[in-house]
């Protein structure tokens, strides 16, 4: 509990720095927003008129207190270039990305965790050796490049599943688990090539501990023995890489989302970009940057449940 | 105000002016929906906002002119401006008055004639109430007066051509003076089609509008898809979920849509010219001879080939095939890099290095390639630069003119006074063209096409820019559907002729 | 003890692909017997272990025979499912390092009682835990039920072996392999451990492999001893003949070696133990015997002597041990000098993390309120158990650490240099000899300056070219020596110097501790834990406990009568050889 | 000996994309950026060994200086993060407290920032181009640096040696320069072939989304943008800077495991 308090406090500055870190980061940016709404069709006192609606005309400080306020009420402010409130954007785009996201740690998951322990029980025999060598492979294909490789064979050859965009759940279930199989995959078989060297290193190195031999010498069988007292002290730091992968993948799902059109927060933020809309840009970065932090100490308190030595500290 | 004061509606590439449609049939076949009386129309970029009178970008005329919006007149596919809501225009000799004989049994989908009033309400409102720039067009309108309830008459202070065609554009539609309460989401206009729903991100549906005083639409039913990207757009009409693509952004995927019992391609012309421009108010550019030998560097045919898989037609000046004034000039700088390092060795412009500041747009950057590699073979030193389109681009290559070269597509229609003012970002300044332009303005309509064409071959002699190709009107359709319009023309979007083939 | 031996190992092999690391061990153990295994590291005691339960590493293969009774087929070879039923049942093994042998993410409870529900002596969970707390209790665990429900973490190393003995013997096993159980425990604890597995063995009957490194302890604990060298068994026979009338030479140089006993003169055994696959040819230990000849170049079989042993030798010893042959180094009584340095209420306290924000911080304290003084040509040894705040102490005479309170003094021109305890860690493995020995003089280093240092601690000239990982352990630890002696200091400090170090060496580092210091009339503060050393080396002793010392005086004193029952205690519990021959039957 | 197949296998590949980068300095079979209309797409084999693009530049060209961008924008990367992490590393494991702790938690909180998020906003304020790329890279792998040094060096210090050192009277810089800097070198060379395929896959990945080195300048990632439109009519345009970039990457990571087995013997075989 203590820890629960220490570690939301410890999130609470990290997500109030990185805030004023995104703010004082965009606030340099060129180009004026009242400028780009209106287009070259602008006249200045329009221009002028609008910079004061917007509020981009006040002091820097304020501004960002303003922001910040907001930010706490879930208020992300509107949009200068769409004229609409930024969160419900958000929101929605951060379920797409958060499903890309974690069915992409699904497929990492079920692929890395056999692998990985076989790969380490087998780490003297060929097979072992090979699904490492998979592994190394996977890890240098970026996502990006297995998604087009997938697209190639899945869309383009075998024409069974879609070469890219999105189906929201609530409108067709079936068409959204087919719009997310390829982004998923290949974001899950990069990120599970990763997992398969971590898991199959943290087998391997409780593979070597003394109480692996302590559970052979009280009758376990060399298999049983890996999966009763093997597993539960491997997943130790499995999980702390977990958690650092789910970060990974939040952010990786940017370039996925590119490579299948899929309506998420890397497409948003990348628009938001273009468009030179700075709130949304904001919003959207500071939401990603709090979602890491976010995963980061749940990880962190997963870890201390699961490790019994840190529990009690 | 001269018509020359305009400024441009610019537009980054097809990407945001989609397909505009236009043309006349009926019919049967069957609809994404599966329906024959429906249909859908992908299209990429979604308007903000419905209001075009107030917020800017070709989204919402490409939506809502021509299908919920109609003018006193509009174009046709060949270009020509012809009586719409007024039945007859006359022009009076001086040529600084028109008088409209209004159509009559018009309605507004609020209930309300359109009448005389309206007509008057509307041409003053665009000069009081309409915050964007555009509506200077309007301010070369002494008065809009009714004669009677069914006859307007306006008087300009000067004579202008230009004004009769920017009345075919968004400035010309006609509004209701009770339904102007909530243009943004409930849009009131007399055109064949209503608003029946928008969702934003997602899509615009109309209804056919049940009164429409013509010829009523095949269609009941359009819904208006928004895509993010080409490619789920380009996903959407393989999976038949629409009927039309209404832009094609890269020409290399038109190969997915080779299927012939599925798929047809209609390739047309568009007002968009994709420009290589040259910053003629800085050196190298400010010498006529380095303008010239860029243009002999550059092999158009070969950069329509590789950059637009052939997709795009030639073009030598700042007219298209639709523009009355068009003629063909393609021949006046043909390919001659020999010339082009002549011209350069004069000018001692030889090894001059240049920025080529161009919008991430896919077309635009593909397009900077060539010329770079092009220019270079002649021994200029090109360095690519793309800047985010709009936020970038606008403010530091179109407002504060720092660029040496750029190419964007100029997609508004009729738009050879771009180059008239000086401080626009060409920095083309040549009083003669001004004034060739303002006498074509004031003059008679066939003075006009003679001064312009002119004007048109002035311009490219003098090599104020480079006119790399037309952009094309590149859209797909299933192939039942008939009435599509092969030439984009003007800034709407009209469906009224769309109509499935009979089985 | 005639019935049919409970195990019998034939021929016994282990080999790592090409590599012979164990070869032809052979011997037989009774029921209720205690049978101990003497080895330096290396020499394959601790795989012959292993290899009877199975529990070889993947890339090791044993080969020969082992026979359990009442198993019906042979250890060796047999399927990991085989295996499987008689592990934990009828052999229960204890392993070396208590603090890493059970599972950290499981209570200590439920691993005991997973070993009793696997092989079917409790099939209740809640029977299995019950059964696990009394076997605690009967393992003298202090609040047993409480142990049960710890984390291993959350328990000393004692405790957590007694954890481990639980598992061994739950199911009442025939026999029980104990490997170097005690090696990584404190004496007192160790003594207990010791008692506990002697206890039990005696009361159940179960026979008890014991391997370890030391030869006093296996006197104190088992009825006969194997010898091991070089993967071989080179000798073998009841604990009391072997230890006292050694016949293979390598016993009786071991014996020597190790013997700290006053007025001993220990005598190191030349060379290094060989790595496995660089053994000579012939007999094993050839190369480093005082006795060989070209007799030993044929490998000597293992035959059986007169009084029941066996020896593999051509040239068996017959006399008494080799120690008794050298007579005690004289040496001329050393008059305690000016004082060197004075430490005055030495206190050090750590702080505890915070538990919670803001909360006041909680300290340990390591030392409290220590005094002493060191002398010139006076050797102080400091004394204590791991935690009693000897190394603390040292650390902050040394000043390598600053006290919370209290005062060390140096009188003027005093240097201070420290021989640290690891003979890995203490040299920096990028410089080149020269520069490490070089280092506290700053560039005022001669080449002849370095040579110097490097023969004052027996090292050859040539040494100060090569880095530290081309030295033994001993070589590394003259290193050491000579680098702390390179700036003439006054006073040395030495922690825990020989520790590290394989009992065969030791005595040659201490004899050059003693040697360099006595030389120079410099002071001299040894830290360890290990009795024999202090008295070996020391004139006065400090023993402390707890942060605290409890007792001070010459050594002589102290070990004749100690003042402190700590001190007897600990006294007590330090197996010596001669002591455990005595009241033992076999 | 696992460990020296891998570095053997690694190493290759390793010097492949150097020689590859390096040649394309001086020579490449084509003009990289010359547009050929006349050969566009042509098949590989024939004149052009890996065929051409859409604007009829010789792939192989193309690869071959991307390669070049590729090790650029690594090197420079690489060489920023270990500039900026090395000395924090060092700077928070030798000194207990405060200072260890703000470097953390500085590396930290960067870490909440991964590169291409970095190289987004940097995009957006200075727009795209290799330098920004390079920075953003080199900023987001600085943490791992300073992480890997601190540990390295928290490891060195809790050495005898510096405590002997100490006793020696050692200055703090001397003793990192002569005991912490020589010690942990072999981790920071590691953490360097980790770092560039890290480097490695982030350039491909914002060139691929536009945000790295702007065309025609030839990147890996670019042209497999570029190549992805083509994915349904020629697919081997996307095969072969795709096989460039796995080929970077699985080189520098089989490379840095060798170095790890090598460097630490007691870790073969366990990551």
């Amino acid at each position: 509990m203590r820890l629960l308090l220490r570690k939301l406090a410890s999130l609470l500055t990290s997500a109030v720095i990185a805030s004023f870190v995104v703010f004082a980061f965009l606030a340099v940016l060129p180009g004026d927003p009242a400028e780009v709404a209106l287009g070259t069709n602008a006249t200045p006192d329009a221009v002028a008129a609008l910079r004061h609606e917007f509020g981009t005309d006040r002091p820097l400080v304020t501004q960002y207190l303003d922001w910040a306020q907001g930010l706490l009420h879930g208020d992300f402010g509107t949009s200068y270039v769409t004229h609409d409130l930024i969160g419900p954007r958000i929101t929605d785009r951060f379920g797409v990305t958060c499903w890309l996201a974690l069915g992409g740690m699904l497929v990492a998951v079920l692929l890395a965790l056999p692998a990985g322990v076989l790969a380490a029980a087998w780490h003297r025999k060929a097979a072992g050796a090979l699904l490492s060598a998979l592994s190394q492979a996977g890890i240098a294909i970026p996502a990006f490049l297995a998604g087009i490789l997938l697209v190639y064979v899945f869309a383009v050859r075998a024409g069974a599943l879609p070469a890219g965009g999105y189906t929201p759940l609530a409108e067709d279930p079936g068409e959204w688990a087919r719009h997310l199989v390829l982004p998923c995959l290949s974001l899950g078989l990069v990120q599970g090539a990763v997992l398969t060297r971590y898991v199959r290193s943290a087998v391997l190195t409780v593979l070597h501990q003394d109480f692996l031999r302590t559970a052979r010498a009280k009758g376990r069988r060399r298999r049983a023995a890996l999966w009763r007292h093997g597993l539960p002290n491997a997943a130790v730091p499995v999980l702390t890489v977990l958690g650092l992968q789910l970060s990974t993948l939040l952010v990786g799902a940017v370039v996925v989302e590119r490579v299948f059109v899929v309506p998420g927060l890397g497409d948003l933020l990348l628009q938001g970009v273009a468009d030179r809309d700075l709130l949304l840009v904001q919003g959207v970065v500071i939401v990603l940057v709090v979602a890491v932090l976010v995963v980061n100490v749940v990880t962190d308190l997963l870890y201390h449940l699961l490790d019994p030595r840190l529990r009690s500290r | 105000m001269t018509r020359s004061k305009r400024l441009p509606v610019l537009v980054a590439g097809c990407a945001l002016l989609g397909g505009v449609l236009a043309g006349c049939g009926s019919g049967g076949g069957s609809s994404a929906s599966g329906t024959t009386d429906t249909l859908s129309v992908g299209l990429i970029a979604e308007p903000a906002s419905l209001d075009f009178t107030t917020t800017d970008g070709a989204a919402i005329p490409q939506a809502m002119l021509g299908s919920v919006y109609e003018g006193l007149v509009r174009l046709d596919q060949q270009g020509r401006i012809q009586p719409h809501l007024a039945e007859r225009y006359e022009r009076s000799d001086d040529g600084r008055t028109y008088t409209f004989h209004l159509r009559r049994g018009v309605r507004f989908t609020n209930g309300a004639d359109f009448t005389a009033d309206d007509a008057v309400f509307s041409i003053d409102r665009v000069k009081k109430d309409w915050k964007l720039k555009i509506a200077r067009q309007m301010d070369v309108v002494e008065k809009a007066e009714k004669t009677d309830d069914h006859t307007v008459k306006v008087t300009l202070s000067r004579p202008s051509n230009g004004w009769l065609f920017s009345m075919t554009e968004r400035i010309g539609a006609m509004f209701s003076r009770t339904g102007v309460a909530d243009l943004a989401n409930h849009p009131v206009g007399t055109g064949p089609f209503e608003l029946a729903e928008r969702r934003r991100g997602e899509r615009i549906v109309l209804d056919r509008n049940a009164s429409y005083w013509g010829t009523k639409p095949e269609l009941s039913k359009v819904t208006l898809k928004y895509f993010k990207d080409a490619g789920a757009m380009n996903n959407a009409m393989l999976t038949n979920s629409i009927d039309v693509l209404g832009t094609v952004q890269a020409p290399e995927s038109l190969s997915r849509f080779a299927d012939t019992n599925r798929f047809r391609t209609i390739e047309g012309t568009s007002t968009g010219e994709v420009v290589l421009s040259m910053n003629n108010a800085r050196e190298p550019f400010k010498d006529k001879r380095v303008r010239q030998a860029v243009r002999h560097a550059i092999d158009h045919k070969a950069l329509v080939d590789t950059a637009r898989s052939g997709h795009g037609k030639l073009i030598g000046t700042m007219a298209t095939p639709t523009d009355p004034w068009y003629e063909d000039l393609t021949g006046r700088y043909p390919y001659d890099p020999a010339k082009a390092k002549e011209l350069l060795k004069d000018a001692g412009a030889e090894g001059k290095s240049l920025r080529l500041r161009v919008p991430n747009m896919p077309y635009a950057v593909s397009a900077a390639q060539v010329v770079k590699s092009q220019l270079d073979q002649v021994g200029l030193k090109v360095e690519i630069e793309p800047l985010e389109f709009p936020a970038r681009w606008l403010s530091e290559v179109f407002t504060k003119g720092d660029y040496d070269m750029s190419i964007i597509d100029h997609a508004e229609p009729r738009d050879l006074w771009t180059f008239a003012d000086s401080s626009y970002y060409f920095h083309y300044d040549n009083p003669e063209y001004g004034k060739l332009l303002k006498e074509g303005d004031a003059g008679k309509p066939q003075d006009e096409t003679a001064r312009y064409r002119e004007a048109a071959r002035l311009l490219s002699d003098d090599a104020a820019a480079d006119w790399l190709y037309l952009m094309p009107n590149l859209m797909v359709a299933d192939k039942n559907l008939t009435g599509l319009p092969v030439n984009q023309v003007g800034e709407g979007f009209e469906l009224t002729g769309v109509r499935w083939a009979k089985k | 003890m005639t019935t049919a031996p409970l195990l019998e190992v034939t021929g016994l092999g282990v080999d790592a692909g090409a590599v012979p690391l164990v070869r032809d061990v052979s011997f037989s153990l009774a029921r209720g017997e205690r049978l101990g295994v003497i080895g330096e590291s290396g020499s394959g005691k601790t795989l012959t272990a292993l290899a009877l339960l199975g529990l070889l590493d993947d890339g090791l293969r044993a080969t020969g025979s082992a026979r359990l009774d009442g198993v019906p087929f042979d250890l060796v070879g047999a399927s990991d499912r085989d295996l499987s039923t008689v592990r934990g049942r009828l052999a229960g093994m204890v392993f070396q390092e208590p603090m890493t042998a059970l599972n950290p993410v499981m209570r200590v409870g439920p691993q005991i009682a997973e070993t009793l529900r696997l092989h079917g002596t409790r099939t209740e969970r809640a029977a299995a835990r019950a059964t696990a707390v009394d076997l605690l209790d009967r393992l003298r665990l202090p609040d047993p039920a409480r142990a049960a429900r710890a984390h291993p973490h959350q328990l000393s190393g004692g405790q957590r072996q007694r954890g481990v003995l639980g598992i061994a013997l739950a199911n009442d096993p025939a026999l029980l392999i104990c490997d170097e159980p005690t090696t990584a425990l404190d004496v007192t604890v160790q003594k207990d451990i010791v008692d506990l597995i002697t206890g039990l063995s005696a009361e159940r009957d179960t026979a008890v492999l014991y391997i370890s490194h030391d030869l006093a302890l296996v006197a104190s604990v088992c009825h006969r001893v194997l010898v091991m060298y070089g993967g071989r068994i080179v000798e073998s026979g009841p604990v009391r003949q072997v230890l006292s009338r050694p016949a293979h030479p390598y016993t009786e140089a071991l014996l020597a070696a190790c013997d700290l006993s006053p007025g001993a003169r220990p005598k190191a055994i030349p060379g290094t133990v060989p790595a496995p696959g660089a053994l000579p040819e012939g007999c094993v230990f050839r190369d480093r015997c005082a006795y060989a000849d070209d007799a030993c170049a044929v490998r000597p079989e293992r035959v059986a002597d007169a009084s029941g042993g066996t020896v593999a030798c051509w040239h068996p010893r017959t006399g008494a041990a080799a120690t008794e042959a050298t007579p005690p180094p004289v040496e001329a009584p050393r008059e305690a000098g000016r004082v060197l340095l004075t430490a005055r209420k030495l206190t050090r306290r750590y702080a505890r993390p915070r538990t919670r924000p803001f909360a006041p911080r909680a300290h340990f304290t390591a030392l409290e309120e220590v005094g002493l003084e060191l002398r010139a040509g006076r050797r102080l040894g400091v004394v204590g158990e791991s935690g009693s705040g000897k190394t603390t102490l040292l650390r902050l005479l040394a000043g390598l650490d600053r006290p919370t309170a209290g005062t060390v003094e140096t009188a003027d021109g005093v240097g201070l240099q420290v021989v640290f305890q690891d003979p890995m860690g203490s040299l920096d493995p990028r410089m080149r000899v020269r520069d490490i020995v070089a280092e506290p003089l700053r560039g005022a280093a001669s080449p002849g300056r370095v040579a110097e240092l490097l023969t004052a601690v027996g090292l050859p000239a040539d040494a100060a070219a090569r880095y530290p990982h081309q030295f033994s352990g001993g070589q590394r630890q003259r290193i050491a020596i000579a680098r702390a002696l390179a700036p003439k200091p006054s006073v040395l400090f030495a922690d825990e110097p020989v520790s590290a170090l394989d009992v065969s060496v030791r005595a040659q580092i201490l004899d050059v501790l003693r040697g360099v210091t006595g030389e120079r009339g410099m002071g001299l503060c040894v830290v360890s834990h290990d009795l024999g050393v202090i008295r070996y080396l020391c004139d006065d002793v400090m023993v402390m406990r707890g942060g605290r010392v409890v007792e001070r005086g010459p050594v002589a004193d102290v070990w004749s009568a100690p003042q402190h029952p700590y001190t007897e205690q600990l006294l007590n519990a330090v197996p010596v050889l001669g002591r455990s021959f005595s009241g033992k039957g076999s | 000996m696992r460990h020296r197949a891998t570095l053997t296998a690694g190493g290759a590949l390793v010097v492949l994309v150097l020689a590859a980068a390096l040649l394309s300095l001086v020579w490449t079979p084509y003009d990289p950026m010359h547009v050929d209309a006349a050969h566009r797409l042509a098949a590989p084999g024939g004149g052009h060994l890996l065929g051409t693009d859409q604007f009829g530049r010789d792939v192989a060209s193309r690869l071959m200086t991307g390669a070049r961008t590729t090790v650029f924008v690594g090197v420079v990367a690489v060489g920023f993060a270990v500039f900026l992490g090395v000395p924090a590393g060092i700077a928070a494991g030798m000194s207990d407290g405060a200072l260890g702790a703000l470097v953390m938690r500085v590396g930290d909180f960067l870490l909440a920032f991964p590169a291409l998020l970095l190289a987004i906003m940097l995009a957006a304020v200075y727009g795209t181009s290799t330098l920004t790329a390079m920075t953003a890279i080199g900023i987001a792998s600085a943490p791992g640096f300073a992480r890997v040094s601190r540990a390295a060096t928290l490891r060195v210090m809790a050495a005898e040696y510096i405590d002997a050192a100490r006793l020696a009277r050692r200055s703090r810089t001397a003793i990192a320069w002569r005991h912490v800097l020589p010690n942990i070198r072999d981790v920071v060379i590691v953490q360097v072939s980790v770092a560039f395929a890290t480097a490695v896959l982030a350039e491909a990945a914002l060139s691929y989304l536009g945000l790295g080195t702007p065309p025609p300048t030839p990147s890996w990632g670019r042209m497999l943008l570029d190549s992805q439109e083509l994915l349904f009519s020629e697919p081997e345009l996307c095969l072969w800077p795709g096989l460039a970039v796995a080929a970077a990457v699985l080189g520098l990571n089989l490379f840095g495991d060798g170095l790890r087995d090598r460097f630490d013997p007691t870790l073969e075989g366990v990551r």
